[in-house]
């Protein structure tokens, strides 16, 4: 398996503006995530920590798409969306140290990020478990005729589940705005996409559901970008889902303990020439549209934004244990409002 | 009014969908074909095709967009045809329905109802005669009920779609067709709690869903033998009405469970483990358990019957308690 | 949804003992189970009855081209499928009655059908829950280096479930010799097949797993056997599996409860024009294959032998109650060899 | 030989694949990635990736092809690498391997094993936490063990493959780096019983899996306070071993178990029951249980602690019985 190739010639370069936002976002997603595995070596973070450094440009371009009314269904790999979506760094790596002050009161960690407010509905640890969510996500809209789609996340691995086709079928067969968003970085934890797929083309399976669908260069955040808009664009005026598979590449462990058997050194090496962050930045600068020194300036914000994060994190308090058993069920007068 | 348990669950699904815009009812056959117990007949007509969705075979993700639809606003009524195809869509139940509000620190319900039919008695072989609500209700964060009678059918659905957490309701198959009086109010029962239907001061018989009328049977029986049975109904199998049970037994001082499911591991081992917690220094005798024996129920209408509770299973376990102990009391 | 048109030019029509061996098969299937129906109706059979009566040239068509060593997977709609298969009809209308002479000592009853010693692994009352099963029963040929196929069958509604999905890939990446038989009779109970697939080729769907596949007329046995020839050659000498999509439709209730409100009467009388029997029957005799006369001794045999099977399963006596809990496990001693 | 119970795991999984060519390992990453916890490390370059089957994240397609393959005359073990991903595979398990051999008349036999690492403890919250071995132990066609010791992790394998029918064996995940004496042979205890770990007279402590060493640590100090607790593993979940059980309890008239599980429902609920029906009269008070506490296990430390037995509240349990009770033979 070689990096991707960009299946289209790349987009034109963006406005300042826009640039800066994605730069800025890519930028925090990997200072946060550095900072995060030295946390968990450290012993603040525990149990599953999965970083998606290397895949910041499919966060950036495709969250960065959709409109704020827009649901987000994501998966355990999800700090970069739960980012860009505008969570709070600092919410969000107090959930990942478990205090109270996190976004899901420290309840859930890494891999349970939620932010009902920002329509962002987790932070899923069964993988392809989110798939049938949007889709009910998207039917809600629908019923309720509501302009939202439902963007759902997740991994090459979560294909071969049942859900993923259950829920694309249930998609297309009742058109439902779901954009179905496949972050392919060639692996299931340790198993290649050639040793878990048939077909490893994952745009094709569109086909089998009368799903529109499409690949995309993941390393290149304007590709994704792009793509995306077009994707979203297409789904809020035919009312019906489609599937973009994003191309991307996971530069770290599958989770934090993990020897790496089933990889070469060289082809991580490779991917990495293809890093998505020094992609855009090189391009940046090759077209003028930012100086080194504003994209310095990006990277310290970016380091500060994640030292602001453990602060906030650090100075968090415990839920207390008399509140465990909180919240299993809803407490009366605490329903949720009929949105 | 006198209607079937049939009759009462399409009266309830029919007055939940007209009195409230959000609650919709999906799944497999629930509309052209008029619902596999014809529990939901006429409703596709009155409602369209959108409030009442046929949905493909896809157990996990209809179940899953039954979660996520209520997470958008809506109020789902997901059918699962019957509770052996619930197998199928268990992980989208346990690990999403059941955890989503605690794992987000409280900031989501998921306010499902999921429906099924469940349990054996019609010659429907090993993998359509499951009763497995003592699974469902060992998992926190989603409360069970199954009526028993028609009226229970009727009420429990818009008290269920009343809570802010999902509910399973079992619909117990050699129900639908029984009949027996429907109030035109709910009463004051409420949702999760048991109720005495046969009221005696030897023994008390418990049972939920399609064992009740095995067990008030049996306390005729017993009645006839001048055993005086009280016959509790848990009518909510989570949370159980700890409450209900262990007051009688205290009066009665002897229990017998009777249950469809296999025994080892049926809710029955949880009512006895909560007896013994609750009511020991009260008890007589042991308490005992009429279960189904512990084989995939076969086909044949002999076999079939020799594995599930019956209502002389049922005496016979009353008539031993009492006799062995009778004016026991230490 | 009209009648499927025959997808290429009908085969040419067998020679005279093929012929009167399909066209007998068919017969018997077609009146054992309008006999099975019958004695529903008396109450001699109890519980789930579904019959194939419509789709009697897929069963013959399809189970007819395989060798004694395949092994087959089944629905519980497998009359059909069992009977060509060689199970004696005495032990499968015993099954039906549940009595201690049918082929599963009366334990399954119709949707639980099995012979051990020729290879016909049930009878699966799950939709969809035989197609893993097939999977790994032909990974055991594959490592056990046996030449057997596994024939596996399915209706259209089970093309809907996960376990389609799962299944297909894993035999396709797998390289398993599978032949995946979708028995389309264009509902799953009620549920008309554009109602419950978004993309209602179900041949289409080989294409998300690089299955190769085709469709076939259905209600025509020739075509099916030829269709089902090839498939099997193609397994057997490629070692990958296929896709077999067989028209055809369902001319009773789903199973003996049903007041068909989700179909026209006009639908089904159309479909019934191209009866298989029917139109196998006017080729014989338009081509001179078989007389008259021969044919009508053929649908003699078959009520002979429907006779035959009733009175075998009158005969049978009762499981005795005292074995209720036998074969639950296995008793010492009695494991199944080692094949 | 001391061995961590992962490399005991490792041992058995090594030998079985040696010793019997239809044997072969197949689940999500066994081989390249050398399993989820390590266990099958280096088993894909010694055996090769036919017999060390890596799969694609489809739980019910490759259970289900095991069950195909033990029909086809293998003997596959199957890993599911958590229980939690297990739940997507239960209809396969128990609407088929669990019925195939009954609903065919005793024609077919599914030599099967599967194996799943089961249980909390390492902070991977609601969704990676469940303790689900009580559910499959009510399924009546498959057997359930749970090893607790490297040795049963070395030596069980072995025994559930000469098995003819479906075996589930738990792993508990905090268990693998867990080291222990592990013999050479298999000694003479038979797979489907429980053992005494340790001796006592005063009450009698049941637990299984990842709980025994909470367990017996909780009779450490028990011992402390002049308390003599048995401790009874039950190894096996399906058979229980009623007789070592009961044998005990009405030698010790006291008993605490021990389960991960929710309380509700909870294999611990069947143990209280079994002992209800089998050594009421023997019983100075009432059976107790030590259960997860009933909520979605949550991923901070201090939380998932709270959630989970230990042996602080396993002492407070057993001290509450001997103390309430001391002295009261009946
Ligand atoms: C249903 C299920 N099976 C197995 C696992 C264990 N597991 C966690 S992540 C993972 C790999 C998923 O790969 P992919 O979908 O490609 O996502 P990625 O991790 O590459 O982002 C596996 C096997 C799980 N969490 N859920
Ligand atoms: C998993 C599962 N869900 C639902 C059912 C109930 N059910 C039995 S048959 C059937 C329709 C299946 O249709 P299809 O696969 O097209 O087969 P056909 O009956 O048309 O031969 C349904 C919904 C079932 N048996 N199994
Ligand atoms: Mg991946
Ligand atoms: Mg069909």
């Amino acid at each position: 398996m070689v990096p991707a190739e960009a299946t289209a010639a790349a987009p034109p370069v963006p406005d300042q503006a826009t640039a800066r936002t994605w730069l800025g976002q890519m930028l925090l997603i990997r200072r946060f995530e550095e900072k995060a595995a030295e946390l968990y070596s450290a012993g603040k973070i525990r149990g599953f920590l999965h970083l998606s450094i290397g895949e910041e440009a499919v966060s950036v371009g495709a969250v960065g798409a959709l409109a704020a009314d827009d649901n987000i269904v994501s998966t355990y790999r999800e700090h970069g969306h739960a980012l860009v979506r505008g969570l709070p760094p600092g919410a969000v790596m107090a959930e990942l140290f478990g205090k109270a002050n996190g976004s899901s009161r420290g309840r859930g960690g890494s891999m349970h990020i939620f932010d009902a407010g920002r329509r962002f509905f987790g932070g899923n640890a069964i993988v392809a478990g989110g798939l049938p969510l949007a889709v009910g996500l998207a039917l809600a809209d629908r019923m309720q005729h509501r302009p939202a789609i439902t963007a759902c996340f997740f991994g090459d691995g979560a294909v071969a589940e049942g859900e993923f086709h259950e829920s694309l079928n249930l998609a297309a067969l009742w058109k439902l705005p779901v954009l179905f968003l496949c972050e392919n970085n060639y692996y299931a934890m340790g198993t290649a996409l050639a040793r878990h797929q048939a077909e490893t083309d994952i745009s094709r399976k569109g086909v089998a559901y009368r799903i529109a669908s499409a690949a995309v260069d993941g390393m290149d955040v304007t590709a994704v970008a792009d793509a995306v808009r077009a994707a979203v664009a297409r789904i809020r005026s035919g009312g019906e889902p489609f599937l973009l598979e994003c191309r991307t590449y996971r530069f770290r462990a599958h989770s934090m303990y993990d020897p790496e058997l089933y990889r070469d050194r060289a082809e991580v090496d490779e991917w990495k020439r293809r890093d998505p962050i020094t992609l855009f930045t090189d391009r940046l600068a090759r077209e003028g549209v930012l100086g080194e020194g504003e994209i310095e300036q990006l990277d310290r914000s970016a380091h500060s934004a994640t030292e602001a994060a453990v602060a906030f994190a650090e100075a968090g308090g415990w839920e207390p244990v008399e509140d465990l058993a909180k919240d299993v069920y809803t407490e009366a007068g605490n329903a949720p409002d009929v949105p | 009014m006198r209607l079937t348990y049939r009759e009462a669950v399409r009266t309830g699904l029919t007055q939940a969908l007209a009195s409230d815009p959000r609650v919709f009812l999906m799944g497999e056959d629930v509309g052209r074909y008029g619902g596999a117990y014809a529990a939901s007949k006429g409703l596709l007509e009155q409602f369209g095709p959108d409030r009442v969705r046929d949905t493909p075979l896809s157990e996990s993700g209809f179940v899953g967009a039954g979660i996520g639809a209520a997470l958008g606003g809506l109020r789902p009524i997901v059918e699962v045809m019957t509770v052996n195809f619930s197998l199928l869509a268990l992980d989208q139940i346990v690990n999403g329905a059941a955890t989503l509000r605690h794992m987000s620190g409280g900031q989501l319900s998921v306010p499902l109802v999921i429906r099924m039919a469940t349990g054996a008695g019609r010659q429907v072989a090993a993998q359509h005669s499951h009763s497995l609500e003592g699974w469902y209700a060992h998992v926190p964060g989603i409360k069970v009920v199954a009526p028993a009678t028609p009226h229970d059918a009727r009420w429990m659905l818009p008290a269920a779609l009343r809570e802010p957490d999902p509910v399973v309701i079992f619909e117990h198959a050699i129900l639908y067709p029984e009949e027996g009086e429907v109030g035109d109010e709910p009463g004051p029962l409420p949702l999760f709690s048991a109720c005495i239907r046969r009221a005696g001061r030897d023994l008390t018989l418990i049972a939920h869903g399609g064992s009740v009328g095995k067990t008030l049977a049996a306390a005729e029986r017993l009645a006839g033998d001048g055993i005086e049975a009280e016959v509790i109904d848990l009518r909510s199998l989570r949370p159980l009405d700890g409450e209900t049970i262990l007051s009688s037994v205290r009066r009665t001082h002897r229990a017998v469970l009777v249950d469809e499911g296999w025994r080892s591991g049926s809710l029955a081992a949880e009512v006895s483990a909560r007896i013994m917690e609750g009511a020991f220094y009260e008890l007589d005798a042991p308490v005992a358990r009429v279960c189904s024996v512990e084989v995939p129920i076969p086909y044949p209408k002999h076999l079939e019957d020799a594995a599930l509770p019956d209502a002389e299973r049922i005496c016979a376990a009353a008539r031993d308690l009492v006799g062995a102990t009778a004016g026991a009391r230490r």
